[in-house]
């Protein structure tokens, strides 16, 4: 089989993978939120509304496509295919086992950072081509949040790269044999998932789509399938993200007794299933808590963390010392929260 | 309960258009089924209430009675909605907003008069600022009786209209 | 306000004997404050009325307020009551003290064919949308106030409908015959 | 350096009628400067159907119909100044256990009222959990206001002289069950939110009032207590059987949305203690009075106000014989709550402007009656 047939393949199952996780994503959500909120969530469409997401996909494709007559034409159209683009290009090299990942590539962490941050610009022009108020307040709101926690997201890894001295991927998680850079790299564990949930628009930052002030955001004058585009990258992100917290920092395809794709998915799902849990629990920042939050907080825990990474690089430390003042750091950070947060 | 069993004229103009004409009979009311099926199992209602019916519609939504059961979820924008749920009072300052809602919406999409109110104008018929019933500013597909209806009225009109909705594609089947 | 209209005696809602208070404490109490406005107690059934002339308002208004004895800071609500037959409509003033606990009325007589009032918007804010919407259900035009504009009605509304002639129009009632069959 | 030929111009939003967080069909104008407010103008109206001149046409028995939905998440608050009008006109007396009635679901109404508030708050901060807890225990309620006066919602129970009917024969079980329920409820809607960090960033010194302005503006009930002053005609003009009962009026002093929201969370508190008493010490007797076959109330006036879970609910009722009452004045709190939101809101963010709408607790059925 020629090489490239083989990586056509490989790219059509990529995709298929990934949407048909978003429609489990959708479904699983409303079931776990739902049983938190203490009540059932979807449970007529097939057994335990399994067929939930399904429906609603049909139900979009086939509803009517608006386009405002206020709306920047081609911006509009062109909009969710920015946002979905560079979401599936992620995937590609995003190792679920070691044979299984469509390209493994030497850059591989960077790669996904560079590709993922031209989605904002989707964002931003679906907002602004909408013609509407909401819309662009709620797109400028996505560039800013966006654009500012892409910094410490990008520092957080890069004590990762550090440790594992590589961008590749698959030696990252080779080099995580026997510990996982959660143990050695808290700090950056921590920043990467407020970041990224910051990066997904997702609570307890879901500022710029807020429902009660701007009702849905940049995404509010979209109607049938091309708002389903927006919506099903949404969530193919949350898996995305959680796939590589799982491979940076819980070790990917790593584990005893079962087969390395079951660890892969088990680590994946433990993480999305936070970020369920904090949707269901908490509140929404003011876009100035959010803006002091990454500029004030997890920037420079972000640099403090580089510092004691290339500490302990440097002068060759035991493990334990890294892990014990990432754990201090932690510590003191939050009470500073804490602290600044009652006065 | 009420439900207007003739065709909404929304659903007609959704299915105009494109392939449809082209496409075999048998073909279009087999595609007819699929998503007549797809759009009963989810019907999301626009996020809207006007005045104390909205409270039990709320009610509905949470946890006792659960409309997400039937996959209903709300949308806060017009734009992503099927089904308007009138619940309370429209008054004539509320009518001109709420054509223009309707007017957002895409189709195919459904509208539900919950309560006396929005049914005939209720306990404020007499009034000199209300509307005598939602259906004098759209067409309404189910009235739900009650002053408020309770959640399970509601949802009960809720599943009429998905009896509806199926209807509509096995009447285009037969009539094929 | 006009000499012509200061001429005029107090315009009140007739049929109510002004009488003694059934509230003496108050009612002396009110009467040394507003020394030299001209007065009237009313019987209500529980709290000390006034009916002053409606020229004297706004001074009667702020005396109650400001005085440290009555201290009225609480503006409950303004009514405004339409008397067709007398050709006046009245507005009402429930005030209340929250320091002091105790509470009273102050009534003004305001005729059909002059229906200007002042706004006492000036002592209290609250009295905002209630004279703004006194001004638009009963068309009673408040001097002074800020921002008159309609409140509660459509713009393209006509009439006042709390005015007693104010006719509700019929129903449509062949919508409902069809309705029926 | 060079001027810049950079322009920029206010940017206003239309907020509502139809927006998730406006609860029900408010709407305001903000003119926004970035994220940050400049002026807002509030437009109501979206609801107004007429009650008070609907009222005109009704017999003095019919009115709480109306009444009951214009506060519709208060029905039987907003029944009690009425009757207790139409009695002082008529001079009724009412039998005891008939206001140990009133007392009891007015209280738990009350309750039912602020878990409302307590749910719209917590979404209108983002957080979607707190409707469903606050749904929960106010089903419960609901289920009991079943039991007793026939409605969930609209209930058209307080009569002159008393109430509709009797309690069931098996309310003392069913409240007995209730109350355990609905104290829990409050402690888990309080570990929900109370202490969130995020919420707590989000409403300290957020909409905040004085107490002088608040004053100013006729604010009252919990709106007002939230910044020092202890107004409560419970307790201040005692009507009913309040007097006999014991209650806190807390009060909070800072006067911003978290007192407001701290404020009622407490006062469920004192609600659910009020219901204890009233089940301990509920009398024996009619729960109807004697009254006369047809109303027909002497000439005359009255104003009543009563303590609503929003503020004071005042009703000025105008008799000039007959059938029919001549005028029926609602002194609604909502109406003179939202006055003063103009005055809260300056100089707030626009995610502010939603909470503090929504630490008001307004009811639009009662803003616009």
């Amino acid at each position: 089989m020629p090489e490239w047939v083989e990586s056509i393949i490989r790219v059509a199952i990529a995709i298929g993978f990934v949407l048909t996780t978003v429609l489990v994503l959708i479904w699983l959500e409303r079931k776990v939120i739902g049983h938190i909120q203490q009540r059932l969530g979807p449970m007529r469409t097939g057994f335990h509304g399994f067929l939930q997401s399904p429906a609603d996909a049909v139900k979009l494709l086939v509803k009517e496509d608006i386009i405002p007559a206020a709306a920047d034409r081609w911006a509009f159209q062109l909009a969710p295919a920015l946002v979905f683009v560079p979401i599936f290009l992620t995937v590609v090299s995003i190792p679920f086992t070691r044979t299984l990942v469509v390209r493994n590539l030497d850059l591989g962490l960077f790669y996904v950072f560079a590709i993922s941050s031209i989605s904002i610009v989707g964002i931003v022009m679906a907002g602004w081509a909408s013609g509407n108020k909401y819309a662009l307040l709620g797109s400028v709101r996505a560039g800013a949040q966006m654009v500012s926690y892409e910094i410490p997201l990008v520092f957080s890894i890069l004590g990762v790269a550090m440790v594992a001295g590589s961008l590749n991927l698959e030696t990252i998680v080779d080099a995580q044999r026997g510990l996982w850079y959660i143990v050695l790299q808290p700090v950056g564990m921590f920043i990467f998932l407020v970041a990224s949930l910051a990066e997904l628009n997702r609570t307890p930052f879901d500022i710029p789509v807020a429902e009660s002030e701007v009702v849905g955001g940049p995404y509010v004058e979209y109607s049938g399938i091309r708002w389903g585009v927006f919506f099903l990258s949404e969530y193919a992100n949350t898996f995305i993200i959680s796939a590589l917290a799982a491979v940076v920092f819980l070790a990917g395809w790593r584990g005893p007794l079962l087969p390395g794709w079951l660890w892969f998915l088990i680590k994946t799902y433990a993480i999305i299933l936070i970020i369920f849990w904090f949707r269901a629990t908490l509140p929404r920042l003011r876009i100035d808590q959010l803006m002091t939050f990454a500029w004030k907080l997890l920037l420079p825990l972000a640099f403090v963390n580089l510092l004691i990474t290339g500490l302990y690089l440097v002068y060759d430390w035991p493990r334990w010392i890294l892990f014990v003042a990432s754990v201090a750091v932690l510590a003191v950070a939050s009470r500073l929260v804490y602290v600044v947060g009652r006065a | 309960m009420e439900v207007v069993w003739r065709e909404s004229p929304s659903l007609a103009l959704a299915n105009g258009h494109g392939l449809y004409h082209h496409l075999p009979g048998v073909i279009t009311a087999k595609t007819d089924y699929l998503f007549a099926m797809a759009r009963k199992s989810s019907l999301w209602p626009l996020t809207f209430g006007l005045a104390c019916c909205a409270i039990e519609m709320i009610g509905a939504y949470m946890a006792e009675h659960d409309l997400d059961r039937f996959g209903v979820v709300t949308w806060p924008s017009p734009r992503q909605s099927d089904v308007m749920i009138i619940a309370g009072t429209a008054v004539k300052k509320m009518a001109e907003p709420i054509k223009l809602l309707w007017e957002q919406m895409p189709l195919p999409k459904w509208a539900i008069a919950m309560g006396a109110c929005a049914t005939d104008g209720g306990p404020f018929q007499r009034s000199y600022s209300t509307v005598q019933g939602a259906d004098q500013i759209i067409p309404i597909d189910v009235y739900v009786p009650g002053c408020p209806p309770r959640p399970q009225a509601l949802l009960y009109g809720i599943i009429k209209l998905q009896e509806k909705i199926m209807a509509e594609a096995s009447n285009r089947k037969a009539a094929v | 306000m006009t000499e012509e209209h200061s001429a005029h005696s107090v315009h009140t809602a007739p049929k109510k004997e002004p009488g003694p208070s059934l509230f003496p404490e108050m009612e002396r109490l009110v009467a040394e404050v507003l020394s030299g406005i001209e007065v009237t107690s009313e019987q209500v059934v529980d709290e000390h009325a006034i009916i002053i002339d409606r020229k004297d308002l706004l001074a009667v208004c702020r005396r109650l307020k400001d005085n440290q004895r009555l201290s009225f800071d609480l503006l409950r609500c303004v009514s405004v009551v339409d008397y067709p037959n007398e050709s006046v409509f009245q507005a009402v003033y429930h005030l209340y003290s929250i320091g002091l606990k105790h509470r009273m009325a102050v009534k003004t007589g305001i005729p059909y064919d002059d229906a200007i009032v002042d706004s006492v918007t000036s002592v209290w804010a609250g009295a905002d949308w209630h004279e703004r919407e006194a001004a638009e259900l009963l068309g009673v035009e408040f001097r002074g106030h800020p921002n008159l504009r309609p409140l509660l009605l459509p713009d393209d509304f006509e009439g006042h409908p709390l005015r007693k002639s104010f006719k509700v129009p019929e129903l449509d009632q062949a919508r409902f015959r069809r309705g029926r069959e | 350096m060079a001027e810049s030929r950079l322009e920029t111009v206010d940017m206003f939003i239309n907020m509502g009628p139809q927006h998730p967080s406006t609860h029900g069909v408010f709407r305001m104008v903000l003119t926004i400067d970035g994220e940050q407010i400049v002026d807002m103008k509030p437009h109501i109206g979206y609801l107004h159907r007429g009650v008070e001149k609907l009222a005109e046409g009704l017999r003095y028995r019919e009115v709480t119909v109306l009444l009951d939905r214009t506060d519709y998440l208060a029905a039987l608050n907003n029944e009690l100044p009425y009757v207790m009008a139409l009695e002082k006109l008529l001079d009724v007396k009412v039998p005891e256990r008939a206001e140990y009635i009133r007392v009891l679901v007015c209280e738990l109404n009350r309750i039912a009222s602020h878990l409302m508030f307590y749910g719209a708050f917590g979404a209108d901060a983002g957080a979607t959990t707190p409707f469903m807890y606050a749904f929960r225990d106010r089903e419960e309620i609901q289920h009991f206001f079943e039991a007793v006066t026939g409605g969930r919602l609209m209930h058209n129970y307080f009569r002159v002289g008393g109430v509709r009917y009797d309690l069931p024969e098996d309310w003392r079980e069913r409240l007995t069950k209730l109350i355990p329920h609905l104290r829990k409820g409050i402690v888990d809607c309080e570990r929900l939110l109370s202490d969130n960090e995020i919420f707590l960033n989000r409403t300290i010194g957020v909409g905040q009032i004085s107490a002088a302005d608040a004053i100013d503006y006729g604010l009252t009930g919990p709106n007002l207590r939230a910044c020092g002053v202890r107004l409560d005609l419970r307790r201040d003009q005692p009507y009913s059987v309040y007097p006999k009962l014991e209650f806190d009026v807390p009060t909070r002093s800072r006067g911003d949305c978290y007192d407001r929201y701290l404020l009622r969370v407490e006062e469920m508190r004192q609600s659910l203690r009020i219901v204890e008493q009233c089940l301990e010490q509920m009398p024996d007797g009619p729960s109807l009075g004697e009254v006369p076959r047809v109303i027909r109330p002497k000439e005359g006036e009255v104003y009543v106000g009563t303590e609503n879970p929003r503020g004071e609910y005042g009703i000025y009722l105008v008799s000039r014989g007959g059938d029919y009452p001549y005028r029926v004045k609602v002194r609604a709190p909502s109406f003179c709550n939202l006055m003063a939101l103009n005055e809260m809101m300056r100089g707030c963010y626009i995610a502010d402007c939603v909470l503090i709408l929504g630490s008001i607790d307004i009811v639009l059925g009662e803003v616009d009656r």
